[in-house]
């Protein structure tokens, strides 16, 4: 406990390891949150869609199934990209390190912009709920899945976008030479939040996309 | 029961029983009641006792016990274990045989609604905010919520069921006791919540056909009704099967329509009643607005019987052929 | 647990309260002691609003006609009293004030393990306190502190979202709590401090943080849900859609009776503590009483149901929650047996946090015995949303939590504020306290029994009696909660100086200064030996 | 401090296997399944899919026990949620 005062002073940690392992059990329990928070929205669906599977089905048709799908690999490129980041700030490469990230960002921004676009053509579409809903010949519960649609894809994007934030701090770090000298483990921390992201939308595009089908 | 119990509810000011299962609810509480009781009087005459003896500056034994703590342990988990399992079979035993209503019971349709309790007994005769049961004989409630969720709760039956909106529920009892009973509202609904309270007046079967024949207020008339759906043509378009393409009316009152502008409305009075006069403001997806409108052409009070009479609609009720040839 | 090498008798380190007395000092402090501190202050504010909403709601019940507020005064008052007790004053009670004092002090740490998320938490409890008041001052919210649906989803013409809004950023506040007290209590315990020389506060503590961390985030994702509803004008909990209520129902109470454990598990762990301290001796059963606590956490996830009873679920559900109630009551049964038989051949003196820990005992185990036959289907048929079951929490929350957040406040006052707080005078308020109490609410049970519905602004005349009896105990009660605000902050200043460790406790958190000074320990504390070792300190005057 | 962690040849081949179990989900709706055997497939493909995202690009390959069950704990709670939600539906009615 001898080391330079105000290092230590700063945490309440007797060293590195300590600290390391803290900050990843902290990040886990807090995926472990996350998980039951989008697991309420998962719930629900689960029950209105064996509740009404034909209203769900043919809801679904409405999405556009090969969006859906290149999103979704959009989204597992981005996740390789942010494991090799991690990889490469381990080996101390600071600029492939930043060169990861951004490429991470760059798919995450795809994404969004794809996913916002599905947005226009929904809102277009008279696919929002609310009083402007129109789906024709379809039962009333069509507008309850086009509601958890809107919730689930939603809120599965305020993540991204929280995990974009995350990644151009990550990326303006790489840019001060002090940082990654004392190898921070925030680089693998954004990246266990930006897989679980990911995680949610890989069960997310089934679900939502491949119901009808 | 113990004459010691029963001595106990006159001094707990428990409420009147007027239900076959209300005294058997009462035997399950009072004897919670009575093991609860004894165990807190243990447990205070225990601790009571350790505080006095063991108090600090007695000159008392302090030595650990010899006994292993995990054998007391065990002991009084089990102790406890079974006397909770004991209570939830007598507790799930009654709910489960109170669940399954008879076969043969006499059928009440109950809505509520913010806030009074609107019921129609069997024969039409409509009543709010009171219920007119026969005593001794199985009575099944029909119940559901036009808003938002109500309870239906009488104590003295010791009965209560949550009425939801989109779903019908039922409830049935066998009332024992002639009399008056308060019928509250328990589950939390809005403004006047403590308000929409009410009666179950309890009465023997004779005094109860009398009060439903008595009938004092005009009760709208099924068959009346069906004579102006023919009288107006209504039956030529909505009877089912028809050669011109206009919805079913039966059960339709309550449920929700889909609108051709993708809206849904519920189908209650108001929209009945629109329906009849303005039909092209609200018209259900996927049909024509083709129906001419009545406004001008059925006065009020045939009005209101029509109203009461596509009500009635429902599958066991919907129209026969008798019906269609009665007029 | 032992002891420290050296006594503490050198020059003291300056304690938390002196390092520094700017307001940004304390505003952006990261000192555990002093979060504890701001969420001291914090919670006796909401509790103060909260309190007055009680005593103008027993005022209106004093006459059965619904005479003193109007009757969306009084649905507004309820919905503020039970939202600000439960999510702004109860939760955050022990956990977030004394917990956060203590568990670093406890376990031989300097401080938790994020102190920073730490003070976002308090910004955050700041912050949802924020949008609730706005939502009363902007005109109240009128839906229980249960938000049923649809009635908080569509009906309700009240401050629903900015209510919901407050609860909402309040629950990432409990959840930041729990996550750092989790991993503070896995890596931040002292060398050779084991799981079994734990003090059972800490355990008590670890099984509240494990719900707060898996229960709250479905509670936020509900809220949000009721949010959504009620900004699109359509949801998914929606009868017209062919949502079903029930679904709402089955997730706010996956949160809420976990949420009711958070409400009582650290009261038993400070119970676990004063009965130990004055008792002189180790709790009865150390092992099954930690594993207990974690077995209410874990068995407290599973019987959600029986609020539901009556709400037209299944019938088979309901059977199985019924079931399962009656098991997660074995644990708590075990805690309240293994205290008795812990005063068993123990040397006890009456100072005031035992008598608060004795209050605790028996009115908690009212609360759960009549829990139990809640429990019981058939019967909660009939008691179900009366005042049998207003009169089982209360017993609960104010007569087992309140009770044990109270006692451990004066437990542990000399360590937060280096002075002892005038010892009669907290005998006579703890007493004055369980009077009112029990004046107040156990004539709610009889109520409740006799068929009177909760959330009732008027009512029959028939329960005026019991009513008057109910409001008449509340003002004594009111007496009890004002002595300790005043004398404690008295004390606080004028008290008699404490010393390190006025209880000649082992415990950890007594082998430091009082007040803790800012890094706690001198020399991080070594343990090697199992907690309540009380042999190592003899009471001198025995 | 040194921490194992994955090589770039496990990671490409991750991100290899994810990209055909995604082509492979994408088809399989688009065949002659019924609905139920494509549920299954939809699902047990994103459960595969999520399992090689948290092994090796989340690492817990390289974890501990401790980390590995806080990982688990979440879903485990999920599945008591989610489980005794639908006991209560599937049995409405029932009885
Ligand atoms: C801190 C809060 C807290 C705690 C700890 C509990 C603990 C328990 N609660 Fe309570 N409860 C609430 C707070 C709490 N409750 C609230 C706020 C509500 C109302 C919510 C609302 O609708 O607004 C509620 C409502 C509520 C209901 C629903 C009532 C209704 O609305 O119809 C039920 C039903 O089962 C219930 C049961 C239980 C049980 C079985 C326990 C058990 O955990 C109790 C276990 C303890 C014991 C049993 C005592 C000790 C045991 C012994 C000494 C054993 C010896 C005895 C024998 C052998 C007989 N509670
Ligand atoms: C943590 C929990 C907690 C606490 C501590 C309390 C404390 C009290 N509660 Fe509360 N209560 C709840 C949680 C709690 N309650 C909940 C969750 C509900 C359900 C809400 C709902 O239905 O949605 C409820 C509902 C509830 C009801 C039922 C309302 C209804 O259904 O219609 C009643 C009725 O008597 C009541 C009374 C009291 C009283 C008398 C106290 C007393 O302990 C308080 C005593 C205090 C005082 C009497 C005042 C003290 C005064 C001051 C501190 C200074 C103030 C200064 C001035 C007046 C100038 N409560
Ligand atoms: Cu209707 Cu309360
Ligand atoms: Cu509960």
């Amino acid at each position: 406990m001898n080391q330079s005062t105000t290092e230590i002073e700063e945490t309440p940690y007797v060293d590195a390891t300590q600290h390391r392992e803290a900050n990843h059990l902290g990040m886990w329990m807090f995926l472990a949150t996350e998980i039951l928070f989008f697991g309420g929205l998962f719930s629900c669906y689960s029950i209105y869609r064996w509740t009404y599977p034909a209203a769900f089905a043919q809801a679904s048709n409405r999405l556009d199934f090969w969006i859906g799908t290149i999103n979704t690999g959009v989204l597992l490129t981005s996740s390789l990209f942010m494991a090799l980041a991690d990889l490469a700030h381990h080996a101390k490469a600071v600029r492939l390190t930043r060169i990861h990230l951004s490429l991470t960002a760059l798919l995450g921004a795809v994404f969004l912009g794809l996913k916002f676009y599905e947005y226009y053509q929904k809102y277009v579409e008279h696919l929002i709920p609310g009083p402007h809903f129109a789906f024709p010949d379809a039962p009333p519960q069509a507008q309850l899945f086009f509601f958890l649609y809107f919730a689930m894809t939603g809120l599965h994007a305020a993540h991204m976008i929280i995990g974009l934030c995350a990644l151009g701090w990550l990326v303006r770090r790489t840019t001060k030479p002090a940082w990654t000298a004392r190898h921070s483990d925030a680089v693998s921390i954004v990246g266990l939040y930006w897989h679980f992201v990911d995680c949610v939308w890989i069960f997310l595009y089934p679900l939502l996309y491949l119901a009808g089908r | 029961m113990p004459a010691s119990a029963v001595s106990l509810v006159a001094f707990l000011g428990l409420p009147a029983r007027a239900s076959a299962l209300a005294s058997r609810v009462d035997a399950l509480f009072i004897t919670q009641l009575v093991v609860s009781g004894l165990m807190v009087g243990l447990l205070l005459a225990l601790n009571l006792y350790f505080l006095y003896r063991y108090r600090r500056g007695a000159k008392v034994d302090r030595r650990p016990l010899e006994i292993s703590e995990w054998k007391i342990e065990t002991a009084w988990i089990v102790a406890t274990l079974v006397t909770f399992i004991a209570f939830f079979f007598w507790g799930a035993r009654l709910y489960v045989d109170e669940e399954k209503a008879p076969a043969v019971a006499y059928d009440i349709a109950v809505t509520g609604r913010q806030w009074m309790w609107d019921v129609r007994q069997p024969n039409g005769r409509r009543e709010f905010n009171t219920l007119h049961v026969p005593s001794g004989r199985p009575v099944r409630l029909s119940l559901t919520s036009e808003d938002v969720i109500h309870s239906f709760y009488v104590p003295a039956f010791r009965m209560k069921q949550d009425v939801v909106p989109g779903k019908r529920v039922t409830l049935w009892f066998n009332a024992t006791r002639e009399g008056t009973y308060s019928l509250f509202c328990a589950e939390f609904c809005g403004t006047k919540h403590s308000a929409m309270i009410g009666e179950i007046v309890v009465q023997s079967p004779s005094d109860y056909a009398q009060w439903l024949a008595s009938d004092a207020t005009p009760q709208p008339d099924r068959l009346r009704g069906r004579e102006l759906f023919a009288k107006y043509s209504c039956s030529g378009c909505h009877d089912q099967p028809s050669a011109i393409h206009a919805p079913s009316l039966v059960g339709v009152f309550g449920s929700s329509i889909p609108l051709d502008n993708g809206e849904f409305v519920r189908a209650d009075e108001t929209y009945l009643r629109d329906s009849i006069l303005q039909p092209a403001k609200q018209v259900i997806a996927g049909y024509q607005p083709i129906m001419p409108s009545f406004q001008g052409v059925i006065p009020e009070s045939d009005l209101l019987e029509l109203i009461a009479y596509i009500e009635t609609l429902n599958e066991s009720t919907a129209p026969t052929a008798a019906d269609a040839a009665h007029p | 647990m032992s002891l420290l090498a050296a006594p503490i008798e050198k020059p003291p380190l300056p304690s938390y309260l002196e390092a520094g007395h700017s307001v940004r000092s304390w505003l952006c402090t990261l000192d555990h002691k002093r979060i504890g501190l701001l969420y001291l202050f914090s919670i006796t504010f909401f509790f103060a609003i909260a309190a007055v909403a009680a005593a103008l709601m027993r005022i209106e019940l004093l006459t059965p006609a619904g005479d003193v507020v109007a009757s969306d005064t009084y649905n507004r008052l309820f919905t503020l009293h039970g939202v600000l007790m439960v999510w702004f004053f109860l939760i955050p009670s022990i956990p977030s004030v004394l917990g956060n004092f203590v568990i670093p002090l406890m376990i031989g740490a300097r401080d938790v393990a994020f102190p920073r998320l730490n003070l976002v938490s308090w910004y955050l409890f700041i912050f949802g306190g924020a949008f609730t008041l706005y939502s009363i001052v902007g005109g109240g919210v009128d839906t229980g502190w249960t938000f049923y649906t649809p009635y908080s989803s569509t009906y309700s013409n009240s401050h629903v979202m900015a209510m919901a809004a407050g609860v909402f950023i309040t629950g990432f506040s409990s959840i930041a709590t729990g996550l750092n007290f989790i991993v503070t209590i896995h890596k931040l315990r002292a060398p050779g401090l084991t799981w079994f020389r734990l003090p059972l506060f800490i355990w008590s503590m670890y099984a509240t943080s494990v719900i707060m961390v898996l229960a709250t985030p479905v509670l936020a994702i509900t809220l949000l849900l009721i949010g959504l509803e009620r900004f699109f004008g359509v949801g998914i909990f929606d009868p017209k859609l062919g949502g079903d209520p029930l679904l709402f129902q089955h997730l706010f109470w996956f949160y809420s009776h976990p949420a009711v454990y958070i409400m009582i598990l650290p009261g038993m762990g400070v119970v676990s503590e004063t009965i130990a301290a004055f008792a002189r001796k180790p709790i009865f059963g150390y092992h099954v009483v930690a594993f207990a606590s974690l077995a209410i956490a874990g068995l407290g996830f599973l019987v959600w149901g029986h609020h539901m009873f009556v709400s037209s679920q299944s019938v088979y559900a309901g059977v199985v929650f019924s079931l399962l109630s009656f098991l997660v009551a074995v644990p708590s049964a075990v805690k309240v047996f293994s205290w008795t038989a812990t005063l068993y051949r123990a040397s006890i003196s009456f100072e005031t946090p035992l008598i608060y820990a004795l209050g605790f005992m028996g009115l908690f185990t009212i609360g759960g015995l009549t829990g139990m036959i809640l429990a019981t289907l058939a019967v909660d048929v009939h008691v179900h949303d009366t005042y049998f079951v207003v009169a089982h929490f209360h017993y609960i929350m104010v007569g087992g939590m309140v009770l044990g957040y109270l006692g451990g406040l004066h437990y542990w006052w000399p360590k937060i504020s280096g002075r002892m707080y005038h010892e009669w005078t907290a005998r006579i308020s703890a007493l004055i306290t369980f009077i009112g109490f029990n004046l107040t609410f156990f004539p709610q049970f009889v109520l409740g029994y006799m068929g009177m519905p909760r959330r009732y602004h008027a009512y029959p005349q028939e329960f005026q009696m019991l009513n008057v009896l109910s409001t008449a105990g509340a003002s004594i009660l009111a007496i009890g909660y004002i002595l300790p605000l005043i004398y404690l902050t008295w004390s606080f200043f004028y008290g008699k100086k404490a010393g390190p460790n006025p209880w000649r406790n082992p415990g950890l958190e007594w082998q430091t200064a009082s007040p803790a000074p800012e890094h706690n320990f001198e020399t991080t504390p070594v343990v090697n030996g199992p907690p309540y070792d009380f042999e190592v300190l003899p009471e001198e005057s025995v | 401090m040194q921490v194992a962690e994955p090589t770039r040849k496990i990671l490409f081949s991750a991100y290899a296997a994810l990209l055909i179990l995604l082509a492979v989900s994408a088809g399989a709706a688009n065949e002659h399944f019924s609905h139920l055997e494509k549920l299954l497939i939809a699902l047990l493909i994103a459960a595969a899919k999520c399992a090689i995202v948290f092994w090796i690009f989340m690492q817990l390959k390289y974890q501990r026990g401790l980390v590995r069950i806080f990982a688990l704990v979440g879903f485990f709670w999920l599945a008591i949620m989610a489980g005794l939600i639908f006991a209560d539906y599937l049995t409405r009615g029932a009885g």
